[in-house]
């Protein structure tokens, strides 16, 4: 059984077969192999090009930018995706803008690995997902792999394939979650469909997309909990939802949404951070922007309370989106 | 504590403390009795006694994330910290924080590495505006040397003469990487190149490091400028709770340095025995204490 | 006559007589007086709280909030506010989080105040309003004055009445502009309201607030175009406007805008920053979501287009919103 | 450049470009001739010819926001400087970058203070990886030094042996800030702490300083580690346009030392005046030919 964090470090040992390939991030080295593992076996192959890195995430992410426009191909890890926050001016200043500001005459092909997301009792400061402040940075790609598409093939399309920058959102309870396998057009229960592009968008339909009560969308980890939701939705209320989970979160293809909502016309927009400014936000203003009259009832936004995410589980349940809010989101008037 | 302890009793009696305290919590985290994880501080116990023991109740203490050793020497309230890493309301911040985000009275923690250091810097300099007297300590790692805004508050406690103790607790590794690893040239120089007294010691031995620390906590206070103090020191447990890639010999070697029998061994037997049943007992009812209390709930009002 | 530039620097000379107050930036001294001259006289003045500060943002933002914990009033000045995404990690995982997470027994009462915005050739790392990276974090107000609210004395209440973290946002172009001045419920050719809160919301109307075309929301210096645009509504179309200028972003009062929006049923929602994920994206999300049905026709978003922001001029100009696009959207079907 | 040139003619040359190509520039900016703002070399240019002559095409140059002195000697291009700042779109990156943001061959340059180091060292690693021979010199100020990443990238640069040399132009302000005001304890130390080999000089004159470097330079790329290096110099213009509110008589007494006049005494003052003529035609044309170069269109296709 493939996992998401097999399919990641299979990926990685296999990009690291190409020279340009370089990989930094703080304790990545074997055998401790990073704190989620991804990095498992990749010092012990490649040696020299698997660089275990000071704490010094602003350094080390500008470092690998570099690297990127002296035709590298860095890939960087960021233990917990919080510690972001301490490269918003590398990124938003130096790596997003590069290119565009020099006249198109670098390129700036990195890749930011980072483990998001909460349900662990990690506390305030290791539990969030801080994507949403990077959302409205020209310039740069954001990736959010889940179980439905294939983690390690999307880290090898941006890595050795897209020459902008790429953050590449890995939601930590996702690490050890199965693949989703699809098989003659069918995923579990639903039928399933993708996006021809590099990457690719899944919807999951419960009536070979005939009919659609609700559209729900959702990436990385909250990927499954609207799949869950749906279930639910299904038994309890034997309503039809589509799913529609998209791996690239900026740019948003935003076809396979509407083609859902032409047949629905109800969106519930779900993410595990806070709704305020979130990527729902942004979701459900563009689409009330650019199709405005195909919905037929109020968007619904379900994400995270506006709260620090709290250790105790009591408090960390509330705070956080869980499928019955999905459920609820979907049913309401 | 014990108010009959001699000076060598109490630094053994809050050393047994913070040890017994961590590996009772490692035993019961198995049991899923605590969240998240934990970063315990066996092996340093001296550092946190050594130092914080000279602090008057107007000073400040700024830790991270492997704070119990120093919350504990603080606070001397073991319920309360099982309290947090079992997520009740009574905890030190009711669950909220959790292990790595914990305020009581003048001590605080963040969890993120480095990024205390302005806020310790900031606080000794506010004392300092009030005319408190107070001065801050803020303990960091040595993999936390990496951090850039750990430099930036350097050069800016020194430029304004503010009286902060950086206390670096060199154990030798970060997580899973050597310092070697981490770390280019000399940590003493990092402080001195911004004019800053600085300083290293290399003991696990609680008593040393006492007296170590008298004249620099008390030049900090009366000359009211940052002082750099490396301690060179070991952690013996994982890194968090279940983390460990040392090499096994390395770690034995250290462990004959263990900071408790240093001080056990200048205590009668007896006493030494009386001070480990009374910590015991405490722990047991501070746990039992820390189970029984309520969970949260959630306030109504979200923030802005 | 009295600019934003004045009443800012009469305020920071009253702020400054309580000893709680407490001013870092860089180059803040007499005689330079900071970069956009809000500083002036007040190191000669108060020379012990006017403290000068190397260049080093985390830093100082990190050290105004430890100082904010202990009892001050600090108020922080960003030179030019794409800075402020150094110290993306000091306000959120620090000055966000310290009051909520350590259980409401701290307060961190700081001031960041920062000078954003274009349209001064300051070319890609010294135009941009980067205030739509924070509106996500929970636990700080974004406050943004215009000539049409009185800069000093918002500046006065974040400071010493609020106890919350402030990002207090100045357009840069706004500084030398005069305060427009109200008589008898009127600013110039249109009625004025004001909502009665410590952020005053702005309400502009040329029909004494009977009906409404339109309704555009705006803020910082992005307030004068939506009144200028108003007024070419009025004059080449007979449009009516209102316009809306909160003085607070984050919270957001939603009531005079949804009271206009029930006379207009149109929006017209203005920023400076790329409309990615900005402050637009936010406000159109939540008024869908919490009044649908109110709009009768499309959102329409104004904000700079993807780019980073060019240095000259013909495509500065293209790149960030002007009068003319607020018209556009207005007009727009 | 004239190929004929002696050594000092060259370097007289290329340090008058600079200076005539900034005084016009700034007499040109009244006119609005030009966008923004700009940021002087006026007393530094001997620091720029010292050091860019003696590198090779291979090797890499970030420069900061005061990178006219830098940009001219790397490309001996003063018309695509001009048109930059005039916003054309033949201009260095097509108007898009202004002063502060350009880059040309293995020339970068940036706005953000500090923000450079990584990248700059990033680039030095990678050309070591790829065994390109290429080194990286990358120049910051004084004030410069208060940046945390300056630190976070001494440290990797050390600990990963990577090829960069990092040179401080310390002219003793930053911006309206005395060095004093900003920096605490030394320069140097501040390299020496992450174990690099680190040096200072205090001089304007560009053969001394060529001198200084030729060891340096080779040294980095010989053993393929880091040096910092330390020039005390003095900028004898604004800050950026017009803003310089610092004692005149200070000014005074640098102005004294300034790099040009120490160079042209050493030539035939008919070379010198047949030097000055020619730069003064190169730059007249320059001009004539920038204001000629359409502005840029923008493209339609926004960024993700
Ligand atoms: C900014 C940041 N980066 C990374 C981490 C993850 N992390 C937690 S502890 C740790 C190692 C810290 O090493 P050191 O400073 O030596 O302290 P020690 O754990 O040895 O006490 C790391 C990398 C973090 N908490 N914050
Ligand atoms: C991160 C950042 N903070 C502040 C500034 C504004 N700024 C531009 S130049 C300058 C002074 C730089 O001083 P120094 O490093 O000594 O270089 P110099 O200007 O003297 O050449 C400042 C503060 C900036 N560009 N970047
Ligand atoms: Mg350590
Ligand atoms: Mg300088």
């Amino acid at each position: 059984m493939s996992t998401v964090v097999k399919s990641l470090n299979r990926a990685m040992h296999e990009l690291l077969e190409d020279p340009r390939v370089v990989f930094l991030g703080e304790d990545i080295l074997d055998p401790y192999g990073g704190a989620f593992k991804v990095a498992k076996g990749l010092s012990t192959q490649f040696p020299e090009r698997v660089i275990t890195t000071p704490i010094a995430e602003a350094g080390f992410v500008g470092i690998a930018a570099g690297m990127a426009m002296r035709g590298m191909r860095p890939i960087v890890e960021i233990m917990f995706g919080d510690f972001l926050m301490l490269t918003a001016d590398q990124i938003l200043n130096h790596i997003a803008k590069y290119r565009w500001m020099y006249n198109d005459q670098v390129e700036v092909p990195i890749v930011i690995r980072a483990a998001m997301g909460g349900r662990r009792g990690y506390g305030p400061t290791h539990s969030q997902s801080v994507e949403k402040h990077f959302l409205g940075m020209p310039g740069i790609v954001i990736l959010a792999p889940s179980p439905f598409h294939d983690p390690g093939s999307l880290l090898k399309t941006a890595t050795l394939d897209d020459s902008r920058p790429v953050l590449f959102i890995e939601n930590k309870l996702m690490y050890s979650r199965a693949l989703k396998n699809e098989a003659d057009g069918n995923c579990g229960d639903f039928s399933i469909r993708k996006t021809d592009s590099e990457y690719t968008t899944v919807s999951l339909s419960y009536d070979t997309f005939q009919s659609a009560d609700v559209t729900i969308v959702a990436y990385g980890g909250m990927a499954e909990l609207a799949v869950e939701a749906a279930e639910m939705l299904m038994i309890e209320e034997e309503i039809f939802a589509e799913v529609i989970i998209p791996s690239s979160i900026k740019p948003l293809d935003y076809d396979p949404i509407i083609a859902s909502l032409e047949r629905s016309q109800k969106l519930v927009v779900c993410e595990e951070a806070s709704k305020a400014a979130g990527w729902g936000s942004e979701v459900i203003s563009r689409i009330t922007k650019d199709h405005f009259g195909l919905l037929k009832s109020a968007p619904q936004h379900v994400g995270a309370l506006e709260f620090p995410i709290a250790n105790t589980v009591t408090l960390e349940e509330k705070i956080l989106p869980q499928v019955k809010d999905i459920f609820d989101a979907a049913i309401s008037k | 504590m014990s108010k009959n302890d001699t000076f060598q009793e109490k630094l053994y009696r809050q050393m047994f403390l913070i040890r017994h305290f961590e590996e009772r919590l490692l035993e019961l985290f198995s049991e899923g009795a605590f969240f998240g994880t934990t970063h315990c501080y066996i092996g340093q116990e001296a550092n946190a006694v050594a130092i914080i023991n000279q602090l008057t109740d107007k000073d400040i203490v700024f830790s991270n994330h492997r704070c119990h050793g120093h919350f504990l020497t603080y606070s001397d309230k073991p319920e309360l910290l099982y309290g947090e890493l079992m997520g009740r309301s009574t905890g030190v911040v009711g669950g909220r924080g959790g292990s790595q985000h914990i305020c009581y009275n003048n001590f605080y923690t963040n969890g993120i590495q480095g990024g205390i250091m302005p806020a310790a810097t900031g606080m000794a300099f506010a004392e300092k505006i009030k005319k408190s007297g107070a001065i801050a300590t803020v303990f960091i790692g040595d993999g936390t040397l990496g951090q850039g805004v750990v430099y930036e508050s350097l050069n800016m406690a020194s430029l304004w003469d503010v009286p902060v103790l950086v206390v670096v607790e060199n154990n030798r590794w970060a997580q899973s990487s050597r310092v070697e690893n981490e770390l280019a040239g000399s940590m003493v120089k990092r402080g001195e190149a911004f004019g800053i007294d600085s300083g290293e010691i290399d003991s696990t031995d609680a008593e040393e490091l006492y007296a170590h620390f008298t004249p620099i906590i008390e030049k900090v206070r009366r000359e009211q400028r940052p002082h750099f103090e490396v301690i060179h020191t070991y952690r013996l447990c994982h890194h968090s709770k279940s983390d460990d890639a040392r090499p096994k010999d390395e770690v034995e070697r250290y462990r004959e340095n263990e900071p408790l029998p240093k001080m056990r061994e200048r205590l009668k037997a007896s006493t030494a025995e009386a001070i480990e049943s009374d910590v015991k007992k405490r722990i047991a009812e501070a746990i039992a204490w820390a189970r029984e209390q309520p969970f949260p709930e959630l306030q109504k009002t979200e923030l802005v």
